[in-house]
C-alpha cells in the first residue's frame, strides 16, 4: 500500500503515523508537505495526522483546510481515494466539508488524554473490515475539541447509511453517558462519508499499534486498509 | 526619537543596581554608561542572570562523569547514552510569572525550557513539571492550580512534546509564592551537540522566530530578583504571552537548520532577551559582535534600542552561521513561516557594539557585562526555628487502635491523591515513546532505533528540607533515584531547581548552603553528575519564605526497553514483599500534617549505603525477571504505597492482605516515611530466590502478605488494623484533586 | 476601515463554555445571571477600500474562514477609522 | 437586561491567534487585511436588576472571572430586553 502523510504546520502525530505505517506495518510511506499541490493519483491512502495545525487557532482545522495540499486531497477523495483523518485530521475533514458535522470543545472544557473504549459500529467499510462487528477496541484520545456535533436530522441520515463507525463505550461495549468522554452527539467517535472512502476519528489508532506495548487494538484499522489494497 | 533619560542615582536604583555595583560598572568600563547600557547591566547583573548570591555555593556540586558531554554552563546539560545518542536536559523555574498570571506564566515556562534544550540540537521528547501551591482553602489556590495546569497543557500539547510526569504539592508556605518548575529532556546525536558560540570573525548573526515586542521588559530578570509586595500588581505588564504554535515551528525549523555544518552556534533568547544572548555568545567565544537593531523584526512601532534589547518576547533564537549561507538559512526559516533576519556579525574586537538608525547606541566590552557582577558573600546563619520544631514527642501523640480513618484521610489529601486530573490534561503519549505513563514512580521513554529507554523522575519533599535542609536535599536525590530503580533504571545524571526565599536573609542563605551541600554529597555518593540547574530566589512574600525546595530531576537509563517495571500489582495470589527497613519515623510526615496539622520533628534518616543496596537489589530483581511490580514508599508510607499498587493494577483494582509483625506503633509502621523502602510483588515460586538474593547483598527484606480479594486488609501482630474496600478507597484517591479543582468558589 | 465581527453559536447548538461560566457565576453568588453565551469578537483592520467592497469581502471572509456556519452565525459592522 | 461584554487583549500584548488568522487571510488573497485581533464576546442575561446595580455587578464579574485583567481589558454595554 502506498501511503501519504500530510504535514501541516503544527502537525505532531505525523511521525507517529509514519512510524506505524512504515516501521511497524512495512508499508511504502511518503510525506506530503502542506504547501504542495501534489498529484496523489498513485496513492492508496492519504492520512491527515493529529496535532495542532496552525495552533488550532480560531477553530481546530479551520485554517489548514485552505492549505494547497487540501485541494489535492479533496480531488483525490472525490475520485474515491481513501483518506483517514485522525484527531486534528478529523477536524480538518469536517472543516473542509469532506465529512459532515462539526467538532466542538469537549464538554469538560479541558484537554483529555487517556485510554477510552470504542465500539465498532460498522464493518462494511475499508477502514473497519478487519474488525469484528460490535467489538470493543481500546484506543487513546488526546484532544480539546473532540465533541462531535451534527443536527438530529443529519444524524439519523448517518445512522441509516451506516456511516457511524465508532462510538465511545465502556469496557463491555455499553454506550453510556459516563463512557462518553467529550459530550459527542450520540457518542460518535468516528464516521465516514456516504461513499465510505473518507473516515475521521478522534481516537488515535496509531498510539496502540506498536507491539512494544501490550495493546495493539489500533492495528485493526490499518490492517483493514492494507488488506484491501 | 525621545531623548534618553539622564543617569541619576534614582534611575540606577530603579534598575535594581546598588551604589556599589554602579561604581563597579564605572570602574570596569571607565566611563558612565548611557541609558541603554544601564539597562543592559541591570538585567545582566540581576540575581536571575548573574547568580551572584548562589554561584559560590554551586561550585560544590559534582558535575563530572565519563559520559558527561556537557555540564553546567550551557543552556542544558548533555549525557551520552551510547548507540550514538545523547540526552540533553534541564529544569527551570517560572515561579514569579506564574503567580501573577498562572496560565501564561506556566506556558512560557514550558516554552523557555524547551528552547534551552533544542538550542543544543536536541529534539525535545519529554516534559515534566514540579508544581507547588498554597493550602487548599487559600482563595487563590484553585485559580492558580487551574491556570498553571491549563497553561502547561496548552503549550506542551500544542508543541507535540509529551508531558510525562511531575509532582504536585500543596502547603500553606506556598500561599504567596507558588512554584512552577518545568523540566525538558531532548534527544540528540552525541556528536552533534550545539553550543552557544559565536565562532570566527565574519560569521553572521541570524535572528529567528517571533517578532520583538514590548512584552516582558525586565520580566524574568527583575521579577525573579525581588520579593513580592503590594507593588507587584504594577509589574503586571511584564508578563509575556506564549505562542506554542510558533514554538512548534521553531523546533522543526531549528532542528532542520542544525543539520548543516555552517551553523556555528545557537542561543535562545530567554531572560534578558537579545542582550544576554548576544553578550554571552560573544563572551564565550572571546569574540566581538556588531549588531544593527534596525534590522530586528519588530512587532510594534516606535520601539527604542533599550526596549529592543531588553524585550523578553517569547519564541526567539539567535543563530551564528558562516557567511555565504544567509539565503539558505532564511529559505528554511521561511518555509516554516518564521521571521528571520541577519542582524549582525562576529568581529575581532572584544566587545559588543550595537547601532540603531545609523547611530551607535551601545559599545561595551563583554567581560564586565557577563562576568562583572561580583559574587556576593552572603551571610549564613542557622535559623532559630529549627530547635523548636525538632522536638517531636511521639508519646504525646494519640495512638488510635485502628488505622482506617488515617488511611482514608491520607488518600484524600491532595498531596497523596491521584494526580490524574492533572496529567489527563497533558498529552503524555504523543511521539510514541512513553512506555510508562504518568501515575507510576517514574516516566519511562523508549529511545527509537535502540534497545534502550530512559526514565525520569522529579522530586522534592520540601517539608523534610524545612526540618533539615541538608538531609532533605539528600533525600530528594535518593528518592528520585529510588523512583528510577523501581522502574528498572540506573541514574545517569541530575538537574536541579533550587527554590528558596530572600537570599539577603542569613537564615535563607543557611538553608541554601545546607541544601546544596546535602544534594552535592548525595550526588557524590551515588555517583551522579549534576549537569544543569537553575536557582530561584526571593520566593517570599511580606517576609514569609517558602520552605526550602531544592527540586531535583534525575534521568536514568534502562538497557533493555522490554524490561520495564511498573507499580501496579499484576495478579491476585502474588506475594507482596518489602525491601528495606521500617523505623519509628513520623517526623515531617504527611500523616503528622494531615492528622495533627504538624510539620515537626526530624526527617527520616537516610542511610546512603543501605539506600544504594536497596536500589541495586531492586534493579537486579527486575533484570532477572523475578518481580511483577515495584513501588517506592514515599509520602504516606507503607500503607499508601501498597494501596497505590492495588489501585494501579490492570484489573482496575486488586486487593491485598498484609500480615505484619512489629513492635513499632501501628501508625509509624504504616504511615511513617522511613527511607530506602520499595514494595514489590512476585509469583510465589520466586520467594526463595528473592530471599536468598537479599541475604547475599545483604539488604533487609520481609514478606508482607498477598495480593487478591476486593479489600485492603492489614493485620498487625495478628490483630486487624485496617480493612477497607479497594473500590471505595480508590474512588477517594482518584477524585479528590479533580473535585477540588472543579469547584468555583 | 475597521470590521467588527461577532461570531456566536447558532440557536440549538450547545455552548459548553457558556454553560460552565454561567454555573461559575452563580456559584460566585451572582444569582441574577440567567444565561451566558460566549462567542468570538474579531477586529479586522482593512486597507483603504470602499464600504461596499468591504461589505462583500468581510462577509466572504466570515463565510469561508472566520465562522463555521455549521454551528456558528456571524454579524459585523464596518467602522471608519479616519 | 442583557450585558454585552467584549474582552480583548491589552495594547502591546501578543495575540498569537490574531496573528495567525491575519496571515491566513492574507494567504487567502485578502491583501487588504492589515491587522487582526481576536477576543471574546459574552452575552449575559440578567434577572430584573436596576441599571446602576447591573453596572456594578457586571464590572465585578468581569474583573473576577470573565477577563484576565493582567493581559486583557474589557468593556460592556447594558441593553434592556423588555
Ligand atoms: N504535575 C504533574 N504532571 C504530570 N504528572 C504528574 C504530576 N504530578 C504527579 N504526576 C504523576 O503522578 C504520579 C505520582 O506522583 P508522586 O506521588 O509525586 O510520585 P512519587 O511519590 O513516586 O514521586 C507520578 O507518575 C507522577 O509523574
Ligand atoms: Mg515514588
Amino acid at each position: 500500500m502506498k501511503c501519504g502523510i500530510v504535514v501541516f504546520p503544527g502537525s505532531n502525530c505525523d511521525h507517529d503515523c509514519y512510524h506505524i505505517l512504515k516501521k511497524v506495518l512495512n508499508q511504502e510511506t511518503h510525506w506530503l508537505w502542506h504547501k504542495d499541490n501534489a498529484d496523489l493519483s498513485s496513492f492508496d491512502l492519504v492520512v491527515l495526522p493529529g496535532g495542532f495545525s496552525y495552533g488550532d487557532y480560531l477553530r481546530a482545522g479551520a485554517i489548514s483546510r485552505f492549505s494547497p495540499v487540501m485541494n489535492s486531497v479533496i480531488s483525490f477523495a472525490k475520485k474515491g481515494g481513501k483518506v483517514l483523518g485522525i484527531c486534528n485530521g478529523f477536524q480538518i475533514l469536517v472543516e473542509s466539508g469532506l465529512l459532515p458535522g462539526a467538532l466542538m470543545q469537549n464538554h469538560t472544557r479541558k484537554f483529555i488524554c487517556k485510554n477510552v473504549y470504542v465500539r465498532v459500529e460498522s464493518t462494511h467499510t475499508p477502514f473497519t473490515q478487519e474488525c469484528s462487528d460490535k467489538s470493543v477496541l481500546q484506543i487513546p484520545i488526546a484532544h480539546h475539541q473532540g465533541s462531535y456535533y451534527i443536527d438530529p436530522h443529519s444524524l439519523g441520515d448517518l445512522e441509516e447509511k451506516g456511516q457511524i463507525l465508532f462510538r465511545y463505550c465502556d469496557a463491555e461495549g455499553n454506550i453510556t453517558d459516563s463512557s462518553n468522554p467529550n459530550g459527542s452527539v450520540s457518542s460518535v467517535a468516528g464516521l465516514c462519508n456516504a461513499q465510505k472512502n473518507v473516515m475521521g476519528m478522534m481516537p488515535h489508532p496509531e498510539r496502540c499499534a506498536d507491539p512494544l506495548w501490550p495493546n495493539v487494538d489500533g492495528q485493526s484499522i490499518f490492517k483493514s486498509l492494507i488488506t484491501q489494497s | 526619537m525621545d531623548k534618553e533619560p539622564e543617569i541619576t542615582s534614582q534611575l540606577v536604583k530603579d534598575h535594581g543596581l546598588t551604589g556599589e555595583e554602579y561604581r563597579r560598572i564605572l570602574d570596569l568600563i571607565g566611563r558612565q554608561p548611557n541609558f541603554t547600557e544601564l539597562g543592559i547591566f541591570s538585567v545582566m547583573w540581576s540575581e536571575h542572570c548573574s547568580y551572584k548570591s548562589s554561584r559560590p555555593f554551586l561550585k560544590n556540586l559534582p558535575s563530572e562523569g565519563p559520559n558527561v558531554l556537557q555540564g553546567p554552563g550551557e543552556n542544558a546539560g548533555a549525557i551520552d547514552i551510547g548507540d550514538g545518542f545523547a540526552v540533553v536536559f534541564k529544569i527551570e523555574s517560572h515561579n514569579h510569572p506564574s503567580f501573577i498570571e498562572p496560565h501564561q506564566g506556566a506556558a512560557t515556562g514550558v516554552g523557555g525550557i524547551m528552547r534551552d534544550v533544542f538550542t543544543m540540537g536536541a529534539r525535545p521528547i519529554a516534559l515534566l513539571d514540579s508544581l507547588r501551591f498554597g493550602e487548599l482553602d487559600d482563595p487563590r489556590t484553585r485559580f492558580l492550580l487551574n491556570g498553571v495546569v491549563d497553561g502547561i497543557s496548552s503549550y506542551g500539547n500544542c508543541t507535540g512534546v509529551p508531558t510525562v510526569g511531575g509532582e504536585v504539592y500543596f502547603d500553606s508556605c506556598y500561599n504567596g509564592n507558588i512554584l512552577v518548575n518545568a523540566f525538558c529532556l531532548g534527544l540528540a546525536k552525541s556528536d552533534k551537540i550545539f553550543l552557544a558560540k559565536a565562532g570566527g570573525v565574519g560569521n553572521r548573526i541570524l535572528y529567528v522566530g517571533s517578532k520583538t515586542g514590548r512584552d516582558g521588559i525586565h520580566g524574568a530578570s527583575l521579577l525573579a530578583s525581588s520579593e513580592f509586595d503590594e507593588t507587584t500588581e504594577e509589574k503586571r505588564p511584564t508578563v509575556q504571552v506564549g505562542d506554542p504554535f510558533t514554538e512548534k515551528l521553531l523546533i522543526e525549523a531549528c532542528l532542520e537548520l542544525m543539520e548543516f555544518d555552517w551553523v556555528v552556534g545557537v542561543q535562545d533568547m530567554g531572560a534578558a532577551g537579545l542582550t544576554s544572548s548576544s553578550f554571552e555568545m560573544a563572551h564565550r567565544s572571546e569574540a566581538g559582535v556588531r549588531m544593527d537593531l534596525s534590522k530586528v523584526p519588530l512587532r510594534e512601532a516606535g520601539m527604542t534600542p533599550y526596549e529592543i534589547l531588553l524585550s523578553e518576547s517569547q519564541e526567539r533564537m539567535l543563530f551564528v552561521i558562516q557567511p555565504g549561507h544567509e539565503e539558505e538559512a532564511v529559505a528554511i526559516l521561511e518555509k516554516w513561516g518564521l521571521d528571520a533576519a541577519i542582524i549582525g556579525e562576529v568581529t575581532d574586537e572584544s566587545g559588543v557594539r550595537i547601532r540603531f538608525n545609523g547611530k551607535e547606541v551601545v559599545n561595551l566590552p563583554t567581560f564586565p557585562v557577563v562576568d562583572g557582577a561580583l559574587d556576593l558573600k552572603r551571610e549564613t546563619q542557622r535559623p532559630e526555628y529549627l530547635d523548636r520544631i525538632h522536638q517531636l514527642n511521639l508519646t504525646e501523640l494519640p495512638h488510635p487502635p485502628r488505622g482506617d480513618k488515617a488511611l482514608i484521610k491520607l488518600l484524600g489529601s491532595p498531596n497523596i491523591a491521584s494526580k490524574e486530573w492533572v496529567y489527563e490534561q497533558y498529552d503524555h503519549m504523543v511521539r510514541l515513546n512513553t512506555l510508562v505513563l504518568p501515575g507510576s514512580d517514574a516516566a519511562v521513554l523508549r529511545i527509537k532505533g535502540t534497545k534502550k529507554a530512559v526514565a525520569i523522575s522529579v522530586d522534592c519533599n520540601s517539608r523534610f528540607c524545612y526540618l533539615d535542609p541538608y538531609e532533605g536535599a539528600a533525600i530528594a536525590v535518593a528518592e528520585c533515584c529510588r523512583n528510577l530503580a523501581a522502574t528498572g533504571a540506573t541514574p545517569i545524571g541530575l538537574t536541579n531547581c533550587l527554590n528558596f526565599g530572600n537570599p539577603e536573609r542569613p537564615e535563607i542563605m543557611w538553608q541554601f548552603e545546607q541544601a546544596v551541600q546535602g544534594m552535592g554529597d548525595a550526588c557524590l555518593y551515588f555517583n551522579i553528575p549534576v549537569v544543569s540547574g537553575n536557582v530561584s530566589l526571593y520566593n517570599e512574600t511580606k517576609g514569609e519564605a517558602i520552605f526550602p525546595t531544592p527540586t531535583v530531576a534525575v534521568v536514568g537509563l534502562i538497557e533493555d526497553q522490554t524490561k520495564v517495571m511498573t507499580q501496579g500489582f499484576k495478579k491476585p495470589g502474588h506475594r507482596i514483599g518489602l525491601i528495606g527497613f521500617t523505623m519509628e519515623e513520623l517526623g515531617g510526615s504527611e500523616y503528622l500534617k494531615v492528622l495533627f496539622d504538624k510539620t515537626e520533628g526530624k526527617p527520616p534518616v537516610l542511610d546512603r549505603k543501605h539506600e544504594k543496596q536497596v536500589q541495586d537489589f531492586c534493579l537486579e530483581l527486575i533484570q532477572k525477571g523475578l518481580i511483577q511490580s515495584a513501588h517506592d514508599c514515599s509520602e504516606g508510607g507503607l500503607a499508601i504505597a501498597v494501596a497505590e499498587s492495588c489501585f494501579a493494577s490492570p484489573a482496575e483494582g486488586i486487593g491485598a492482605t498484609l500480615d505484619l509483625e512489629s513492635t513499632l506503633r501501628g501508625d509509624a509502621l504504616l504511615f511513617g516515611e522511613s527511607q530506602s523502602r520499595i514494595v514489590i510483588s512476585f509469583p510465589e515460586e520466586f520467594t526463595d530466590k528473592i530471599e536468598d538474593l537479599a541475604l547475599s547483598y545483604p539488604v533487609d527484606f520481609i514478606l508482607l502478605g498477598k495480593t487478591g480479594g476486593s479489600h485492603f486488609t492489614v493485620n498487625i501482630n495478628g490483630r486487624e488494623y485496617i480493612k477497607q474496600e479497594i473500590e471505595s478507597l480508590k474512588k477517594i484517591w482518584k477524585t479528590t484533586l479533580g473535585s477540588y479543582a472543579g469547584q468555583t468558589t | 476601515m475597521l470590521a467588527q465581527i461577532h461570531v456566536t453559536f447558532k440557536e440549538g447548538v450547545l455552548d459548553p463554555q457558556g454553560k460552565t461560566v454561567h454555573h461559575a457565576l452563580n456559584d460566585l453568588g451572582y444569582d441574577e445571571v440567567l444565561d451566558v453565551h460566549i462567542g468570538k469578537y474579531l477586529e479586522i483592520k482593512l486597507d483603504s477600500v470602499s464600504e461596499e467592497e468591504a461589505e462583500i469581502r468581510v462577509r466572504e471572509m466570515c463565510e469561508r474562514l472566520l465562522a463555521n456556519t455549521v454551528i456558528e452565525s456571524f454579524r459585523f459592522k464596518l467602522v471608519s477609522t479616519e
